[in-house]
């Protein structure tokens, strides 16, 4: 299934990308993509990282859909 | 006459904000000002000086969660209207970062839900402040994390 | 950079009373805005509406009790600055009598300064209210005394 | 001796007056010259009467002196 996965701030600098889209296998969550992205860009683990799917923050083990917008952030810094 | 939030990449009047959620029938707004800060404390305890900040946000989401946080605080506390302005893109020192404006019936309560309103907001917008100074530039990664 | 306590006859503009009160090493500012209502209740529990209103202060020495809370809110609560004005003349519904901005290095004291700046003035700064409206005029009578 | 005395709002409107300059004998407080303007402005008492000594909030049997500037008014509502 394709996931477009975003990314904002630190976690934009970390893989060099702000938009990408993965394919991955069905039952894959946040955790799963993260392995995937790190590998490529392990500077993304220093980081302790939020989630959201759908503009909706959703825990690491949350299960993905195909077509999902999964957004890849570090706790926010607004205000 | 109703509730906003809003992003912008222009300068905020904070007046125009304020203005623009009072009801006939209130008293009082209460207005959070927010702005760019000269000088931050490292986390090694060090202060140094902050030349100018940028302000990253998840555009979409961060409309949704200051909505939502509107809609949290009008069924929480006795207030009339809200207006949430957050600016992005790069930031001069001095220059204003965030305005929540609240009018009430009651000035107690505009004061408790604009109390409230910016720590929520601080704790779940997607919004993402980047701190440039002499040498270096550094992404602040907040304290406290949306499921806490 | 300083605090102010002014009374004027013109339009008061929120955000430029907000902007004087920032120094570059505070993070919030909180503004109370009050404006005038459209809509009173009357001793016995009626609404009337109200046309416009006048406001008369005592001057000299209002802006002496403004200054005064200006200083016991600095002792008070840890704040920065502190700027308040009050408008006097003819007020038409919906304009602002009063601003009263605070700024802080943490946003916590700054509203409770700002609360309790609003409640103290309504209480002590020699200021009266006049409702104007349909067939009639009446002083406002504060509640409470400035010595309770 | 001679005491300057002003009224605002609610009392401007009881005595018809903003100021006044009233003689009256040593040893007078502020409740002396309500008694004085009273007898002229009934409506004056009408109203519960606070008191400010050049400036400075005063109870109504405070001594006043000679120059003295006596503001006379009802509880504030300005805000």
């Amino acid at each position: 299934m394709k996931i477009q996965v975003l990314f904002f701030g630190a976690t934009a600098d970390a893989t060099g990308e702000r938009a990408k889209r993965i394919d991955v296998l069905a039952g894959a969550n946040a955790a799963t993509l993260v392995d995937v992205i790190a590998s490529d860009h392990p500077a993304l683990r220093r980081h302790k990282l939020l989630f959201a799917v759908n503009q909706q923050y959703v825990s690491a083990n949350t299960t993905l859909n195909d077509g999902d917008e999964l957004a890849i952030f570090t706790a926010v810094s607004g205000g | 006459m109703t509730d906003f939030a809003e992003l912008t990449t222009s300068p905020i009047d904070i007046g125009s904000v304020a203005r623009r959620v009072i009801p006939p029938d209130c008293g009082a707004t209460v207005t959070l000002d927010g702005y760019a800060r000269g000088f931050t404390k490292s986390k090694d305890g060090s202060v140094r000086e902050t030349q100018y900040l940028v302000y990253e946000a998840y555009e979409p989401m961060a409309i949704k969660e200051m909505q939502k946080l509107i809609d949290a605080a009008k069924d929480k506390f006795e207030i009339s209207n809200v207006g949430i302005v957050h600016r992005t893109g790069r930031l001069e020192i001095g220059e204003t970062s965030v305005v929540i404006s609240v009018a009430a019936p009651h000035r107690k309560a505009a004061f408790e839900a604009c109390e409230w309103l910016i720590k929520e907001l601080k704790r779940t917008a997607p919004i993402w402040k980047k701190e440039v100074f002499a040498g270096g530039e550094e992404w602040v990664e907040g304290e406290s994390l949306p499921s806490e």
